[in-house]
């Protein structure tokens, strides 16, 4: 009943175009799309742009796609952990550009984008050194920065079940920013563990409404 | 022959393409629905609801489940519920492939008056006809192409107060369906009217497809 | 386990202060806290401006609070209604203000509320008689209305459960602007059709996190 | 005898009344955890929950399940999951009482400095600390009142690059407990120091309670 396809991970990410941005879900390894990252750096596709909260754990997943030198820049709110040895080297060597955005508004930002918000005004990060550059507005006395929209061109999220209309229900805080990255890209690529018929999953619990899913791709756990 | 109402909105049904998601606007729109596969496209209605059924009637309706004319209406499988701000979020963001609504007046250049006839009396009420009207990839209008003093609704500029500024992208009407291109108004069909009569009636420039 | 009081619907609006603004769900009839408006209106709070979609359907809720002459102001998107005779009389009568905002834009004033945004930019209404002295600004060669948040200082709200730690899940399209307007309001009110323990409900199918629920009035269908 | 960073985390638990929804950052304020009766007290974790227990071990661990520190934990009864936009909307629009974070620096006016050390080769990293420092209604902070090299952390103004303006109330060390007050800086209990010692280790001004 939808226009939700369901393909193999190879498939999902065949048209992901150099200078892409690619907004990839997860919150450490809780979420994060490791078989469409795999995926993608297989597909070959360069100089892109990430939207993440991370920059990679140890040496899968996001990590893996860097250390391929696939990326151009990174925004996240957290780059630095104690096991982001991938991007630290490719930081302090300047084969990469970081945006650092308070994580609350990296997430409201993405928000706007997929709800089709022009601008808004978020009080975070108002005074502090990533307020440098924006446009500042009291309003009833409190200030704001105001942020812009950070569109997707994709969107690689992992969820726990879909539906053959592309609704999706997550797992606990997997769930992270799955939704808010669906809705925002031109195309999302959900990877799933089990896919199942329309009809099989609450209407009332369904998080992620198929509307938002191009291609689910069955992984199992 | 015209179409009556039941005949323009079996002519806009033909024209949703498969997998599409379509918001009908109360009313006349509505009646869309009874010509869609609904296996095929998806119903959004803006007060919370993807995967929206037909309408309900007798021991299926239920109080808690209605699309935006308030009418009792039914759920398909893989439908999915959300609250009011994730429902225009949907819209606003693009993500609707197709919204019909009914018009007083459409200008050629895809300007929409739906929401108020201008009477200084008049209790304004818009609903959510400027946010689908902002928010939908494209906006079908359907409605008759003559008030019932005989004026034209598809105009040189709207007289009423505008709904949303060039977002209209077809017409759909008894006597006729228009496309509102970057070339100008295209008359893809017409219904028991000849082309240069529909030409003479209209206050503005219409041309044959290609 | 956490602040949300199971109350009577006449303790609950008890603090509900003249000038009051208070928002009231529903879509028509759908998720229309009828209970809560009536023992509002037996309280007596009056100069109240009421925030919901419509202004009153026949006699009874929000229209019995109108012709209980308690509203100043009405906020909404959509009043003129086939029955809506209460609300047309007063506003034919010069006896009430009205504020029409076009429905998107209403909820997403009130979800800014709740989200702590100072501002936003929405597409809708540019163009139109409802932009009239609202700023205007245009981002990548799309032209935006700057919309402010609409807080509320009580919100009554229907759902379909509560549990004992104030999570709400609502039921089909009657959940529409309940969990909006849980998250802009001071105090929120709920109107439920039964209690159940904390755990009964599925974490991942809470609509309305206890967080935003001060009280929850058990009222049978 | 001044107080470990368990005494810390237990004067701190101490203070957050029952009913308070709390945010513990990540490091040293996930031990106030300990010392809660979370039948009383809601934890919020910014990766999406309320109703966070205690940390998970051995078969309890679940990859999906972790606070914001990528920690496993487990969930309690009436415990509610939700996205990042929610969970963030949540904290920026002020519905958290209370947030316990560590830091670097804290000015006399509330300034929090916790973020980046300022170094040129840092890289930097700030996570939800700025959303924290603003959203919510209170903020903690948990830190040793002097740093390894012997200078006070509790400072006229934070020359360590800011994470939020006058948005500390209260500052626990294990020296002693400050509220950070409109008429300045309150001591309310000490650990192991003679409230005159403190004053003149310290170059801010301080007063004893009313």
């Amino acid at each position: 009943m939808s226009r939700t396809r369901v393909s193999t991970a190879a498939e999902a990410v065949a048209d992901v175009s150099d200078g892409a941005t690619v907004l990839v879900g997860g919150f450490g390894m809780a979420g994060m799309p490791v078989a469409l990252i795999d995926a993608l750096i297989e597909q070959g596709a360069k100089d892109l742009t990430i939207v993440s909260n991370n920059a990679g754990n140890g040496d899968t997943g996001l990590a893996a796609l860097l250390a391929a030198g696939r990326v151009r820049k990174v925004i996240c709110s957290f780059p630095r952990q104690s096991d982001s040895w991938v991007f630290d080297g490719l930081y302090r060597a300047g084969k990469i550009e970081l945006e650092v955005v308070p994580q609350g508004n990296l997430a409201e930002r993405m928000r706007a984008a997929g709800a089709g918000i022009g601008a808004f005004y978020s009080p975070t990060g108002v005074g502090t050194l990533l307020a440098e550059g924006k446009e500042t507005r009291t309003i009833d006395g409190r200030d704001y920065l105001l942020e812009f929209p950070i569109h997707g061109d994709v969107a690689l999220i992992g969820a726990h079940t879909g539906d053959r209309a592309g609704n999706l229900v997550y797992r606990k805080t997997a769930r992270n920013f799955g939704p808010v990255m669906a809705a925002a890209a031109t195309t999302t690529i959900a990877q799933v563990r089990s896919i199942v018929d329309a009809g099989a999953l609450d209407p009332e619990a369904v998080v992620t409404p198929g509307i938002y899913v191009e291609h689910l791709v069955e992984v199992a756990a | 022959m015209s179409l009556d109402r039941d005949g323009m909105a079996r002519v806009i049904a033909r024209d949703i393409p498969d997998g599409a998601y379509v918001n009908l606007g109360i009313g006349q729109p509505t009646r869309v629905a009874d010509h869609l596969d609904l296996t095929k496209v998806v119903l959004h209605t803006e007060n919370g609801m993807l995967g929206m059924g037909p309408l309900a009637t007798g021991d299926h309706v239920d109080p808690d489940l209605t699309n935006a004319g308030k009418q009792p209406v039914t759920e398909l499988p893989g439908a999915a519920y959300f609250h009011h701000a994730d429902s225009f979020a949907m819209m606003r963001g693009g993500h609707l492939d197709i919204c019909i609504m009914g018009a007083f007046q459409v200008s050629a250049g895809g300007d929409l008056a739906n929401w108020h006839t201008g009477a200084p009396d008049a209790i304004p009420a818009v609903g959510g006809a400027m946010d689908l009207a902002t928010g939908a990839r494209d906006v079908f209008v359907m409605m008759t192409l003559f008030a019932k003093d005989g004026s034209a609704k598809l105009v040189p500029e709207c007289t009423y107060p505008l709904t949303g500024l060039a977002c209209v992208s077809r017409v759909y009407t008894d006597l006729a369906t228009f496309h509102l291109t970057p070339d100008g108004v295209v008359v893809t069909e017409t219904f028991g009217i000849e082309f240069d009569e529909l030409a003479k009636r209209l206050d503005i420039e219409i041309t044959r497809p290609r």
